[in-house]
């Protein structure tokens, strides 16, 4: 995107809690938080051409190590850090979590370590259930700390208002998401553009070359996995601000199971593979479109009897990936970039 | 030790069922190298047809619809959508199969409604007795369609012209295609059998004493459970179809009472992780050979 | 019986393999086909064949006829049942099936009543493959393979059979066993193209020969021309031009 | 320099190299031919650490090649261009060439990501435009690479190997697929490259005029044995050679 | 390139202007009240698993809502019910909840646990009562949770007296327990635990999950330990599943079970013989009780024509109804109706009488819950609910002893 064209998506993009209803603003953040994690996908499954169906479970590692590590509850192992190092801890877990699984890809490769990866889904339901005093049991769950960034507390605490309007926990936990999305997005695109995207992409096209230009392909792999779990993590944690709580899923199509992995898989495939703007309008089709719809249809009272809001958001993913491998392979991204062409 | 053998019973009549659909899987992978995730959906979908005939039609014709419809959309999803992909490389197309499987599952979901459906009329839930074990009637006709199917699977895997051509296709396409075996015939028969497959293991999937509940979201999830049994077998192995879908059967069963219930599903998942660690093929699956 | 007009073939999105040829195959006669590696010689046997799309490779120009009938826009395997049938470089024998499972998969696409005939053939020519008609075809040595390959093509029952460097990587005296072959199954009414780096083997085979070099036709004639002047263009000479770069500090 | 002393791999039961043992001096162009199936490839990727032979050995200067992981070679001045130009074709030939400078770079994820690197970077592509420009593909430097003729392909692939700043270059088939005049050309870069920056280059090759007329030394293997070593003259007119080529003579 | 920074600085404007609403007007405490109406929210599972629990429950809400309204409203105010589907995904309630919840005094139903642990924080920093329709005892640890009927682990503790009574049990033998992970199941473990304790009894515990299907191989493994009685707090088709193995086994022995693990579609299955060992625990009477309030809903139900096949729900929706009456006539006689004066008023509510719907309720201590009193029900075919009382309302001396977890904090 053309450097001018930032400023007024930004203006737009902080203004909106001045405006929006807080329903509004809790689509947003989800979209927002699916934004973060295909990112990491992308980086992950289109840069360094690795197949990926665990982010439910990463997602999952980040939103404990939060909650672990800020958690100050009596009957749970928490550490009480201050929730800014816990944030920064939770990533860095994650990204470790990812190294941990990085022998099984550097032996595996394509498909099958894609359903190779499916393994960490189930582990990641299993441990959430039995390991209670770390995620909290599937019963009660644990709360979060509320993230605090140096003294000032994203939550409906004190008074703070701007223009009138009076910022409540939703509002700031706006502005956080934002800067987190930001900053993933930013570093990402300087990864992309720089040395280590190059290994990735070279690992991606032609191991064998990737290894003559010195280029160390088990360390590559290990590494972008690493990368792409910390931004796993990163989601994980925000979903848990999102949802004020975490609660290990009951079954494998919970918030951190298989559902969770190819939605998330679909935002890079519908944004177009190693895209880092396309991942981010994957994560409006595919976490948007649902919320959206739901709201609308609330207000509207858009479908009725077993055509549901989420079931037509469902439909048009799958079409989405339908189309987009059957006529344009470079996705969303690809798309754009053609209408860009067109204009100039 | 009558629990044990219990257990071994229960997870062979499962197994048995695995087998069948992990057949699919390899079969449509020899032909094509792709692997279809939509293959749950085929499943769910065989077993809707059933469901909607089986009152007017009676349970076998009902059965024989469902059979054949999930053949035929197998058939349809690959002639219509895979066979025209302008980028037909199998993991592009293994994604696509990806947004097939979450429409027709949304789709047939959202008909099924709240009702659970159990579709195995004929057997279901009439166990017998013998010898303080209970033998399941769908776990006994399970494994008798399932070793009568790929037996004749197998002749005709090895003896006929057929299982020539995707033999020779899963060997080598260039050598194929220069004998003249027709690539898109093999490649859409591939797809019509493992459908046919799938059509098969809903009607014991969907009974009584195989999931516990009628068609559901539920029957799609146990067809997952296929994939670690292909991928355990060798994705391009079909005897190690056979073996990877007994073995997580077996698995399932014994870590139940052995380990925990809960930890059952993670089990087969992480033998599966073992199996492709220590041979990245599976078990009986050839080695991709790398040229440089 | 075969004319090649102006063909020109492209790899991916931009490697041209074949520059424009022009060659004809006579009624029942045998043309080989030389050409260091690289040449382009089994780039023209795949745009006959119509298995170029399998290397992603696509005829960007040109015709193909056979007899009355234009094949390069079919499909390989409806060449096949016109009676063009190939013989891949390095084989490509269907090494997991055994040798009387190959041969079943070359009459594949032969009428059943010509497949008894075919098969007889193959045993008149190659009797070993008979005696290990049970083996693993995998597990054959080379100059066997080779002849299952020859075998197998000829189970389709060929008019025009197309061989890809039969001699490659085979000894001295089974490249001579495989040139006996080729002359037999002339003999027997098939016509060929036969290509070659071994050049001094096909010469003697063909009665007809071209040279391909960089991807279109450098030499063509009868044989005896073409051995008088085939050295050169097998062991070749140079010519500069000059830029410069420094070392990197 | 480089030396392959006794080295064989067996494949199963088949010998792809059978002792072949040859040098490869400081500042000479090498080539390494045969006829297809000889054993070349094998050899290529034996020296570039892909295969590990069943016994022998491969030296560099002092280093026995064998006893590293095949990525480190880079490191050590061996820059490698491939036969099927093994490249990005989504990149642009500027992403491609850089590929080439990693082992002369340093930063991960982190270091990247937060631009740290940025003023290296600008360095480094500065370099690789500059290798362009020599090869003549300067004008195509910042075109995604699918867009572009095979030609000017095979050039970004040569591009990318001296992008690793070799002492030693080692290519494979470098003319396959090219045209008469590409070929040409080729040869008077291939002869400008060693000449300017007096570096050792093995080459495989399939086009005898090429070879003869910018080779200092051949090595002609038949059936993973080496037939003859010397020079091209000597090999031209050796009849091993000559029988290994055309046949037995007739 | 300027034309495009014109248009999006144009989206700028107009995107804000066009969703500008009330946003910054002053939140009051009166919210959902007006002079002429009362609104409460539904936030219900109309499209998702737990769709025909939900539904019946959303007609119980309705049809109360209109009885009240055709007897002249509460505090001179007709009722109003607002209703959302949230389709039993938690990302879409915490989305629809800050949308519904500016509209409504309070919540008479709120279905789905994972939805009620993602919304629990909201619920207590709006201060806005709300009944879920969950009844595990850990919820009770918000004070704006106003549960109807007695919870899963006092169930448990009530049931098990029964069948011991009743001479299917005695201290010290084996029993097993399947529960699906979560509150549900966990919840109704704690009561079984209890009552094992107190009893001697070898309790076998075997967590599932809410997506596990078939029990076989957990039953073979109970049949391995001897068990005496089958606990379940399972879903519906778990119930089939086990019932069916139990019988199957050759193990037959009595299985009792929470309210929600029945629906009367089990009487349509393959596992339908299987069904006569089967006893549900619940503190709601089955939609065929045979007391004149449930027959009156029931003829009101198919006065209303309502399509779906009836279950528990319904009574347990009206009844639901009949409490909120309570609450908010009290509310009207403090004359507060505000959310701060709803959470008193259930605090005053010392004995909501429902007609034996419920047992009556005590929400006066906060933490435990307002009610100890269960039904013991059989299936049955015949009826129109799919089952029949086997006990009427009683209280196990065990039960009345239980502490509940956040019993007196």
């Amino acid at each position: 995107m053309s450097k001018l064209l930032w400023i007024p998506v930004a203006v737009v993009l902080l203004a909106l809690p001045l405006y929006l209803d807080a329903s509004w603003l809790k689509a947003g953040q989800y979209m927002m938080i699916g934004a973060v994690g295909a990112i990491g996908l992308t980086l992950l499954s289109g840069q360094a051409g690795q197949l990926s169906l665990a982010h439910g479970f990463f997602l999952l590692v980040g939103a404990t190590s939060y909650s672990v590590l800020s958690g100050t509850d009596d009957d749970l192992v928490g550490l009480g850090l201050n929730p800014l190092l816990a944030l920064i801890g939770a990533v860095a877990i994650s990204a470790l979590a990812g190294v941990a699984f990085a022998p099984v890809a550097g032996r595996v490769r394509g498909i099958y370590l894609g359903v190779a990866s499916l393994a960490l889904v189930f582990l990641g339901l299993y441990l959430g259930q039995a390991a209670g005093s770390l995620t909290g049991g599937t019963s009660t769950g644990r709360a979060p700390a509320t993230f605090e960034l140096f003294g000032f507390s994203f939550s409906n605490e004190g008074t703070l208002i701007v223009a009138g309007v009076p910022l409540r926990g939703t509002e700031r936990l706006w502005y956080l998401f934002l800067i987190l999305l930001a900053l993933s997005y930013w570093l990402a695109k300087g990864a992309v553009g720089t040395r280590i995207g190059r290994s990735w992409r070279a690992v991606r096209d032609n191991e064998a070359a990737a290894t003559a230009m010195g280029v160390d392909v088990r360390r590559t792999k290990a590494g972008v996995f690493a990368v792409s779990s910390a931004y796993a993590g990163l989601a994980g944690v925000m979903i848990v601000l999102w949802f004020d709580i975490l609660k290990p899923d009951e079954n494998e199509f919970g918030t951190y199971g298989i559902n969770t992995s190819i939605a998330f898989l679909a935002m890079a495939i519908i944004g177009g593979l190693g895209s880092i703007p396309g991942a981010v309008a994957g994560a409006v089709v595919v976490y948007g479109l649902p919320q959206l719809l739901t709201l609308y249809s609330t207000d509207l009272g858009w479908f009725t009897g077993s055509v549901t809001p989420v079931l037509v958001s469902s439909f048009v993913y799958g079409a989405a990936i339908v189309l987009v491998v059957l006529f344009e392979p470079g996705g969303l991204a690809a798309i754009g970039r053609r209408i860009k062409e067109l204009r100039s | 030790m009558t629990t044990f053998l219990q257990l071994m019973l229960n997870g062979l009549g499962k197994g048995a069922v695995f087998a069948l659909l992990a057949l699919g899987f390899v079969v449509i992978f020899k032909a094509t190298e792709v692997v279809n995730f939509a293959h749950g959906s085929l499943v769910l979908f065989g077993g809707y047809l059933v469901l909607v005939t089986k009152d007017t039609v009676g349970w076998a014709a009902a059965a024989v619809i469902g059979i054949v419809s999930a053949g035929l959309l197998a058939l349809a999803v690959e002639r219509l959508l895979l066979a025209r992909s302008r980028h037909a490389d199998p993991f592009s197309l293994a994604l696509l199969t990806i947004g097939v499987d979450v429409i027709i599952t949304e789709e047939v979901v959202r008909r099924l409604g709240v009702s659970l459906p159990f579709i195995g009329d004929a057997w279901d839930a009439k166990p017998l007795q013998f010898a303080g074990v209970t033998l399941f009637r769908t776990h006994l006709v399970a494994l008798g369609v399932a070793a009568v199917l790929i037996t004749a699977f197998f002749l005709a895997f090895r003896y006929t012209t057929w299982g020539i051509a995707l033999r020779a296709q899963a060997e080598n396409p260039e050598a194929a295609a220069l004998v003249g075996i027709r690539r898109s015939r093999v490649t859409a028969s591939a797809w019509l059998i493992a459908g046919l497959l799938a059509g098969v293991a809903v009607l014991f999937i969907a009974t009584q004493d195989f999931s516990g509940a009628g068609l559901s979201r539920g029957t799609h999830s146990i067809a997952l459970a296929a994939f670690p049994a292909a991928i355990i077998g060798g994705l391009d192995s079909t005897a190690g179809a056979i073996v990877g879908g007994l073995a997580v059967g077996l698995v399932d069963a014994l870590s139940t009472e052995y380990i925990s219930f809960a930890f059952a599903k993670s089990a087969v998942f992480l033998v599966m992780l073992v199996v492709l660690v220590v041979r990245p093929a599976g078990l009986f699956g050839t080695r991709e050979t790398t040229r440089v | 019986m075969l004319s090649i007009r102006n063909l020109r073939v492209r790899y991916g999105r931009s490697m041209t393999a074949l520059h424009g040829v022009d060659l004809d195959v006579p009624d029942d006669g045998v043309l080989a086909v030389l050409g260091t590696n690289g040449a382009g010689k089994s780039t023209l046997l795949r745009a006959i064949s119509g298995t170029l799309r399998l290397h992603r490779g696509v005829i960007t120009a040109g015709t193909i006829q056979y007899g009355d009938l234009r094949i390069d826009r079919l499909d390989p395997a409806r060449i096949v049942r016109y009676g063009v049938v190939g013989v891949p470089e390095g084989r490509q024998i269907f090494a997991r099936m055994t040798v009387a499972e190959n041969l079943r998969a070359g009459g594949i696409a032969t009428k059943p009543a010509e497949r008894a005939a075919a098969r007889k053939r193959v045993s008149a020519l190659f009797p070993l493959l008979d005696e290990r008609a049970d083996q693993r075809a995998g597990l054959l040595s080379g100059g066997e393979q080779q002849m299952l390959a020859i075998g197998r093509a000829l189970m389709a029952v060929p008019k025009l059979l197309l061989l890809d460097e039969p001699s490659l990587g085979l000894a001295p005296k089974l490249v001579e066993r495989i040139g006996e072959a080729v002359r037999e199954i002339h003999a027997q009414g098939t016509a060929v193209v036969l290509v070659e780096q071994n050049a001094s083997m096909a010469l003697s085979v063909a009665d007809q020969a071209v040279v391909l070099s960089v991807g279109s036709v450098a030499l063509s004639g009868s044989t005896e021309e073409i051995a008088a002047s085939v050295h050169q263009h097998y062991l070749g000479t140079p010519a500069p031009e000059r830029r410069s770069l420094a070392r990197w500090s | 320099m480089l030396v392959l002393d006794r080295v064989t791999l067996r494949f199963g039961g088949l010998v792809a190299l059978d002792e072949v043992s040859f040098t490869v001096t400081p500042g000479s162009l090498h080539a390494l031919i045969g006829p297809n199936g000889a054993g070349k490839s094998s050899c290529f990727n034996v020296i570039s650490g892909l295969y590990r032979p069943t016994s022998g050995a491969v030296r560099l200067g002092e280093q026995n090649l064998l006893e590293l992981r095949p990525h480190r070679l880079a490191g050590l001045g061996i820059g490698r261009a491939f036969q099927n130009t093994a490249l990005s074709t989504h990149s642009t030939v500027l992403d491609n060439v850089l590929l080439g400078r990693h082992t002369l770079t340093r930063g991960g994820f982190i270091a990247c990501s937060l631009r740290w690197t940025r003023r290296e970077e600008k360095r480094h592509a500065a370099r690789a435009r500059e290798i362009c420009d020599f090869l003549g593909i300067g004008a195509a430097v910042d075109q995604p690479l699918g867009s572009l003729p095979y030609g000017v392909t095979k050039k970004v692939d040569i591009a990318r190997a001296l992008a690793v700043e070799p002492n030693l270059l080692l290519l494979d088939e470098p003319a396959a697929g090219l045209n008469t005049e590409e070929t040409a050309e080729l040869a008077a870069t291939i002869g400008q490259i060693r000449t300017d920056l007096g570096i050792a280059i093995l080459l495989v090759e399939h086009d005898m005029d090429l070879v003869m007329g910018i080779a200092d030394q051949v090595t002609v293997l038949d059936f993973g044995r080496v037939i003859a070593d010397g020079t091209p003259g000597d090999v031209q007119t050796d009849p091993d050679v000559i029988k290994a080529y055309l046949g037995a003579t007739t | 390139m300027r034309r495009l920074l014109f248009k999006a600085a144009a989206v700028a404007l107009v995107l804000p202007l066009a969703a500008c609403s009330t946003k910054g007007g002053a939140e009051t405490n009166s919210t959902g009240v007006t002079d002429k109406e009362i609104t409460l929210g539904v936030m219900a599972d109309l499209s998702g698993p737990f769709k025909s629990l939900s539904t019946a429950i959303t007609q119980g809400n309705e049809l109360w809502a209109k009885d009240v309204n055709a007897a002249g409203g509460v505090c001179g105010r007709q009722i109003k019910l607002e209703t959302v589907d949230h389709g039993y995904k938690a990302d879409t309630a915490k989305t629809l909840y800050p949308q519904i919840e500016p509209k409504v005094l309070g919540f008479v139903q709120l279905t789905g646990s994972p939805v009620m642990a993602a919304l629990g924080k909201n619920i207590e920093a709006d201060k806005v009562t709300t009944t879920p329709a969950s009844w595990s005892s850990e919820l009770l640890n918000n004070p704006y949770a106003m549960i109807v009927g007695t919870t899963y682990d006092i169930e448990m503790i009530d049931g098990l007296s029964y069948l011991q009574e009743k001479g299917m049990l005695a201290d010290g033998d084996s029993v097993g327990h399947i529960y699906v992970d979560g509150e549900y199941g966990a919840n109704g473990l704690r009561g079984s635990k209890y009552y094992a304790e107190q009893h001697k009894l070898q309790l076998h515990d075997v967590k599932i999950t809410s997506t596990d299907t078939d029990l076989t191989n957990v039953v073979t493994g109970l049949k391995g330990q001897g068990v005496k009685v089958i606990l379940l707090t399972t879903t519906p088709k778990q119930t089939g599943s086990a019932a069916a193995a139990n019988k199957a086994l050759g193990l037959n022995v009595p299985i009792l079970s929470n309210n929600p693990a029945f629906d009367p579609a089990l009487l349509k299955s393959p596992a339908a013989s299987a069904l006569d060992k089967l006893y549900i625990v619940a503190s709601t009477v089955p939609f065929s009780a045979d007391i004149p309030k449930a027959k009156e809903i029931a003829q009101k139900y198919a006065a209303a024509g309502y399509k779906e096949p009836p279950n528990a729900g319904t009574p347990y929706g009206y009844a639901v109804g009949e409490v909120w009456g309570t609450v908010l006539k009290k509310a009207c006689e403090n004359k507060d109706l505000t959310r701060d004066g709803i959470h008193k008023a259930m605090q005053q509510t010392t004995s909501a009488d429902t007609g034996d719907l419920v047992a009556a309720l005590n929400f006066g201590t906060p933490g435990a819950p307002a009610t100890r009193q269960v039904y013991v029900a059989q299936p049955d075919a015949s009826a129109p609910g799919g089952t029949k009382y086997v006990q009427p309302l009683f209280e196990a001396e065990a039960a009345k002893a239980y502490k509940a977890p956040h019993e007196g904090q």
